[in-house]
């Protein structure tokens, strides 16, 4: 068994005691949601690995709870069944999104995804008799798998967690063979990797409907855990906020989407409970602030992912010579992170 | 005779009111080893991107095998077998050096992303197939010592290489060279030189796009030279020498290019 | 090949192992070691779409907090109120409730700024048995009424009726309605239908428009073609005073009736002289100096006004009103029956006659919220000032 | 509803108008460094709010104006200097997630100064709205309108006619040659940011009599600003005002003849619609600012 496959297992015997040791609601609670995060950002990376970023990932979290929400509640189909069904009914959509703006140069096609993002949530908002408007649903049925009926945050601690590892084994999976290879090709340069009979569209709209497959799941299953989901936690904020943690473990790096929602929400956490006690009086005003400078720090120093980017420097700083991943620390005219810069003029190969 | 395996016909480019490509015509017979040559912007890497699927021609068409493969996306004109290499380079920085090759494995493995997400075992006994490829191809193309480093940390000269080891890694049917020994040291070219033969009695096409003189008189078993997007002559290197309009192309030409003609300085880059 | 690749990704997964363990014990910090106060949790939007009502809210709560310390606490024991910012997504809202329970140990839970949050909130309190005031106004929170759920604002049915009231002194007959279209006007909208038709009145159109719009001449225009008798506009600055200035604009002259959600001096500042004989249904808080001495509320609202501007250095609205109303009748019942969930609930749904800067509570177990249209007025804009509307 | 065209139409232009200015801004910045830049509508919202605290200040308009349009010119040098810089020439994905970022902060910082309160500025001529066709147009939109096309003119006469101009224009076309003239890109591309926020700045001065000035009125702007950018093709000034124009009527007529409230969700299928379908003369675009 591989050494990551190792890290998995270890990890989810860490993850499997954790409640032991800490569990309060709240705490339970912050990690459910955490792995919820873990699961759509893990899609987000898988989707950086291919060269390409979205700025609508949360309105397929939001379709993926939509969907599972309404099949439960108003055609009473056991939440069991409807968290697939409305996983693959948005992978479907994701496929007809796909289709036409996948074949964007890569920065129109984070447009395309923003508008599309953008229009969910305005229909989510706009359709009152189906999706309740901007008051949201309320009564959502809990998750219910043969006799066990999922009420206590545990429960859904184990199922998001155990969901959450199974994204990243199967990310870490498509990543590391042949599939992997030719994303990665397509991220370092397009026409090479048509040039070896790469199928770049068809490789972009797998790694595509995926992802938001990926969103969709965490989005049902998070229905079926808070049983009252209304527009705001789906809106374009979200889709920046699932950004910021793509990029915190780094866009193109899979277990980066571990490291950055748990960093992210965190940080978030911690930020609300120490703050005040430094700066007394403090409103929330500055999160956003902190998540923006956040962000543009990150991308212009750490484009490869915090963990990565700070390996890189100590080793750069210790000046180890060149082996694979280490090799990744920034150089001046070269700028890892989002695949080769496609403008030569500004560096490239010097 | 036997009948071509890959057919240029009348093929035409046009940008704007530039026709860098002007009906040009000829054949490259199996395991045939044809070289294009031609002052700076005669057409040549149009030519090749033509070929390959990167442009549309503005008219005419390219054959392989007999079947008509112009208006074919690139990726699929690269899975019939005709494979080609950049003159500039186009290494995957991020990936390592074998990684890239067995990128080039790509063409004749099969399995997808189902495959890879369950990690079926069809998935990881390829991965050991084309690893076992990849070390062989860089054996041959003497990159072997770097497999583990990232390409990007490569010189210039050994990228080249590994771009050559990539498009031998596909088994292409047709290999498709753009300036293959740009950059290359004396040393790495004559070693370049012997890979090609190889590579020809293993069966492989070849059609190289070649500045330096040496290689085109000692490798081709033709030479296709391109004057301003027109095909000027076609014939045997030792014809081509004494081709008169040739001549007059290149003297045409800036001294720089003029030095093409004459054993080219070892390292010199496009 | 990939190995070092691997190990990086290792690498990630202690250092997000790492994170949880330092951030789990950071973020929990304040629950250690601190038992002995009594712990009232607040759940405020200080930041996103509705800052603009989290922000007093909070101010409030913090305002309070010092009172009470400076009182000596509720009979000795000391009363700390925690304020956490749920950003208006009612997710982070259940998770901070969620913490305030289970981390803080609060005894109960003031907040949910927006019916979203608060909706979401109301859910958990019902599975976790605590005491939760809801500080938002859509009519679902109270109707029907839920055992731990209490609300503050008169809800958004109570200003409609009293808005209604207006529409019925000047004897409309048709009006128009401008809803922002979120869970805010889409209540609205609910209420003032269900008014319309008791009092026979007939809605003779229903404009949409989102609140990031910048010109509503279009839904006026829209609404202008079937010239209703007034034009009623069902949101909060800026739009509601962009509905203002467009309805003068296109030269409409009928009365404008718009909601409590205009109660805040930006209105005016906006909409400008379009302000002017606009009328709206609001708490008393606005013009507590004009009620009559007798008043029950006029003192306590004269007193809020004034703590709050010493405190905050901005006018006091009916939002932090909310808040002021949710800890105060907390901390009424505390004192009472002691720091016991039953009991506080117990109390809380029997209380009777307690005055609030919203009105005067009568609770009852069909009733959460307990306020009534008397507990509103209608006020009229006059001279860039809130004046009590008379018919 | 042969009374309602006539309004819509109008509206429309007013609303158009808004959204050209801040169109223009991106235009700007686009062209000469090949960045979408998500901070755009920012810089009017800073405009207009610092504009609206220096009234505050006693200042008088056009005093005010003037004074906040030169400060928001130096955060937009500055975020340049301080955000573009360090990253240049990394992948245009990175460039724009830091533009949001950007954005972020710049949203963040002002509700810390300004708080979630709208705030206002007077209208530069008084008066009650002007009759016209049937319809009524608020006299501020006339300058907004009037702005929009001023500004194109000011920056066709920049570009053609001053050597700076010619400068930023040769980087546009080719950053490669720029640097063989010994222009550098980089000096170009500060010179843009610095225009385009006083651009973005003027812009959210003109319009907040219309709309009013809060905090996050920011990135709405921006977002409509940008689809009227890339109906205009992004890379050219008159069509990303038309752009703009369009967007508004669009807006208007469609909240006017089919159900409001989707008037948001239908700006976006438009600009879906226009990248799916210009997608050759995008790809065009992008390909030549990457040769």
């Amino acid at each position: 068994m591989s050494r990551d496959g190792w890290g998995l297992v270890l990890l989810a015997a860490i993850l499997a005691a954790l409640p032991l040791v800490a569990a309060t609601a709240y705490v339970l609670t912050l990690l459910n949601v955490i792995g919820l995060y873990v699961i759509v950002t893990v899609g987000l990376i898988l989707l950086g690995c291919s060269g390409q970023v979205s700025l609508g990932q949360a309105a397929f979290y939001g379709l993926g709870a939509y969907a599972s929400a309404l099949l439960s509640r108003d055609l009473g189909w056991s939440p069991g069944l409807t968290i697939p069904a409305a996983t693959l009914l948005v992978a479907a959509g994701a496929y007809l999104v796909g289709l036409p703006t996948l074949r964007l140069a890569e920065h129109f096609f984070v447009l395309a995804t923003l508008a599309v993002g953008i229009i969910v949530n305005v229909l989510m908002v706009q359709m009152v008799p189906l999706t309740g408007g901007a008051s949201g649903l309320r009564d959502i049925p809990p998750l219910q798998l043969g006799g066990l009926r999922f009420t206590s945050d545990l429960h859904y601690y184990y199922l998001i967690w155990a969901l959450a590892l199974l994204a990243l084994a199967v990310a870490r999976n498509i990543t590391s063979h042949r599939t992997g290879r030719a994303l990665r090709a397509i991220l370092g340069s397009e026409v090479g990797a048509a040039a070896l009979g790469v199928e770049v569209a068809r490789y972009r709209m797998q790694v595509f409907v995926l992802s938001a497959a990926y969103a969709a799941v965490a989005g049902a299953v998070y229905a079926h855990y808070i049983r009252f989901i209304s527009p705001s936690p789906f809106s374009l904020y979200a889709s920046l906020f699932f950004l910021i943690m793509a990029v915190v473990g780094g866009l193109t790096n899979i277990w980066g989407g571990l490291f950055g929602a748990v960093a992210v929400t965190l940080l978030d956490q911690v930020v609300r409970a120490q703050l005040p006690r430094v700066f007394p009086r403090v409103g929330g005003e500055y999160q956003t602030a902190i998540y923006g400078i956040l962000l543009v720090v990150i991308m212009i120093f750490f484009p490869s992912g915090i963990v990565r980017g700070t390996l890189d420097l100590r080793r750069a700083l210790v000046r180890v010579p060149h082996r694979i991943g280490t090799a990744r620390a920034r150089s001046p005219d070269r700028r890892p992170g989002l695949g080769d810069s496609p403008r030569p003029a500004d560096g490239g190969t010097p | 005779m036997t009948s071509p395996l890959l057919e240029v016909h009348e093929l035409t480019r046009r940008f704007g009111g530039v026709t860098a490509v002007d009906r040009v015509t000829f054949g490259v017979r199996p395991q045939e080893i044809v070289a294009i040559i031609g002052p700076n912007g005669a057409g040549k890497t149009t030519l090749f991107n033509l070929i390959t699927g990167f442009l549309a021609p503005t008219s005419g068409e390219v054959r392989y095998r007999g079947e008509r493969i112009t208006g074919l996306p690139s990726e699929k004109i690269a899975a019939l077998g005709i494979v080609r290499t950049f003159q500039h380079l186009v290494v995957f920085g991020e990936m390592t050096v074998a990684e890239n090759v067995m990128v080039g494995c790509h063409r004749w493995t099969r399995t997808g992303l189902l495959h890879a997400a369950l990690a079926l075992p069809a998935a990881r006994r390829e991965d050991g197939e084309v690893a076992r490829a990849a070390r062989e191809v860089l054996a041959l193309v003497g990159l072997a010592a770097r497999a583990d480093d990232l390409a990007r940390d490569l010189p210039v000269g050994q990228q080249r290489l590994l771009e050559l080891a990539r498009a031998l890694a596909a088994r292409p049917t047709v290999l498709l060279l753009d300036e293959p020994t740009a950059g290359l040291s004396a040393g790495e070219t004559r070693h370049l030189l012997e890979v090609i033969r190889r590579l020809r009695e293993q069966g492989t096409t070849l059609v190289i796009i070649e500045h330096n003189m040496d290689v085109v008189m000692e490798g081709a078993d033709r030479v296709v030279v391109l004057d301003y997007g027109e095909k000027i002559a076609e014939g045997p290197p030792a014809e081509i020498q004494r081709n008169p309009r040739v001549i007059a192309a290149y003297l045409g030409e800036d001294t720089e290019t003029l030095g093409g003609l004459v054993p080219a300085e070892p390292g010199a880059a496009p | 090949m990939k190995g070092t690749v691997k190990s990086t990704g290792r690498c990630e997964a202690i250092a997000a192992v790492v994170a949880v363990v330092g951030g789990l014990l950071l973020a929990g910090f304040p629950a250690l070691g601190q038992g002995a106060p009594i712990k009232i949790g607040t759940v405020f939007a200080v930041t996103g779409p509705a800052s603009s009502l989290g922000k007093p809210e909070k101010d409030t709560a913090t305002m309070l907090q010092s009172q009470l310390s400076s009182a000596g606490g509720i009979g000795g024991r000391p009363v700390q109120i925690i304020t956490y910012d749920s950003e208006s997504d009612p997710t982070k809202a259940v998770l901070l409730m969620k913490k305030a329970v289970t981390e803080d140990n609060a005894i109960a839970v003031v907040g949910g700024t927006t019916s979203p949050e608060s909706q979401a909130m109301a859910d958990y309190a019902m599975q976790a048995d605590v005491p939760f005031m809801s500080v938002a106004a859509s009519t679902t929170l109270s109707v029907p009424s839920r055992a731990w759920v209490f609300q503050m604002p008169q809800r958004n049915s109570i200003a409609a009726a009293k808005a209604m009231e207006y529409l019925v002194a000047i004897h409309a007959r048709t009006f128009a309605f401008l809803y922002r279209n979120d869970d805010f006007g889409q209540d609205g909208l609910v209420a003032m239908r269900a008014f319309a038709r008791q009092h026979g009145m007939t809605i003779v159109d229903t404009e949409p428009f989102a609140a990031t719009d910048t010109d509503l001449s279009a839904q006026v225009a829209r609404a202008r073609v079937h010239n209703p008798d007034v034009m009623v506009v069902w949101s909060t600055p800026p739009t509601a005073s962009i509905a203002a200035k467009n309805i003068r604009q296109l030269g409409m002259r009928v009365p404008i009736l718009e909601s409590h959600g205009i109660a805040n001096k930006a209105f005016i500042q906006l909409a400008g002289p379009a302000a002017e004989g606009v009328v709206f249904p609001a708490g008393k808080l606005l013009v507590a100096n004009q009620l009559p001495p007798e008043d029950p509320q006029r003192a306590l609202l004269l007193k809020y006004a004034r703590d709050f501007e010493a405190a905050n250095h901005y006018t006091a609205n009916t939002f932090g009103g909310h808040a002021y109303d949710g800890i105060t009748m907390l901390v009424d019942a505390i004192r009472h029956v002691g720091p016991d969930r039953a009991r506080i609930r117990e109390y809380l749904e029997h209380l009777r006659g307690f005055i609030g800067t919203g009105g005067i509570f009568n609770m009852s177990p069909q009733d959460h919220n307990g306020l009534t249209t008397r507990d509103m007025v209608l006020v009229v804009i006059h001279n860039g000032d809130w004046k009590i509307w008379k018919p | 509803m042969v009374s309602l065209l006539p309004q819509l139409i109008l509206t429309g232009l007013t609303v158009g108008s808004i959204y050209a200015l801040v169109a223009l801004g991106f235009v700007l910045i686009y062209n000469v460094t090949g960045i979408l830049n998500f901070a755009q509508g920012e810089f009017s919202m800073l405009g207009a709010l610092l504009c609206a605290t220096l009234l505050g200040w006693h200042l008088s308009l056009p005093l005010a104006a003037l004074v906040a349009v030169a400060a928001v010119c130096l955060i937009g040098a500055a975020m340049e200097r301080l955000t573009i810089e360090p990253a240049f020439g990394s992948h245009p994905l990175t460039l724009i997630i830091i533009t949001f970022g950007v954005s972020m902060a710049f949203r963040g910082l002002s509700l810390m100064i300004w708080g979630a309160d709208p705030y206002t500025l007077p209208e530069f001529t008084p008066g009650p709205a002007l009759q016209l066709l049937g319809g009524v147009l608020v006299r501020q939109a006339m300058w907004a309108i009037g702005l929009s096309i001023a500004v194109v003119l000011g920056l066709f006469l920049f570009f053609s006619r001053s050597v700076p101009g010619a400068a930023v224009r040769a980087c546009a076309d080719n950053a490669f040659a720029c640097r063989l003239l010994g222009i550098s890109p980089r000096r170009m591309s500060l010179v843009a940011f610095t225009l385009s926020a006083g651009l973005g700045a003027v812009a959210g001065i003109v319009i907040a009599p219309i709309t009013g000035a809060t905090y996050d009125m920011g990135l709405s702007l921006g977002l409509k600003g940008f689809v009227a950018a890339v109906i205009g093709g992004l890379t050219n000034a008159p069509a990303a005002v038309v752009g703009g124009y369009l967007v508004g009527l669009i807006e208007s007529l469609t909240t006017g003849y089919l159900t409001p409230g989707y008037s948001g969700a239908i700006t976006f299928l438009v600009l879906l619609l226009v990248l799916v379908i210009q997608r050759e003369g995008l790809l065009h675009a992008a390909q030549r600012r990457q040769a």
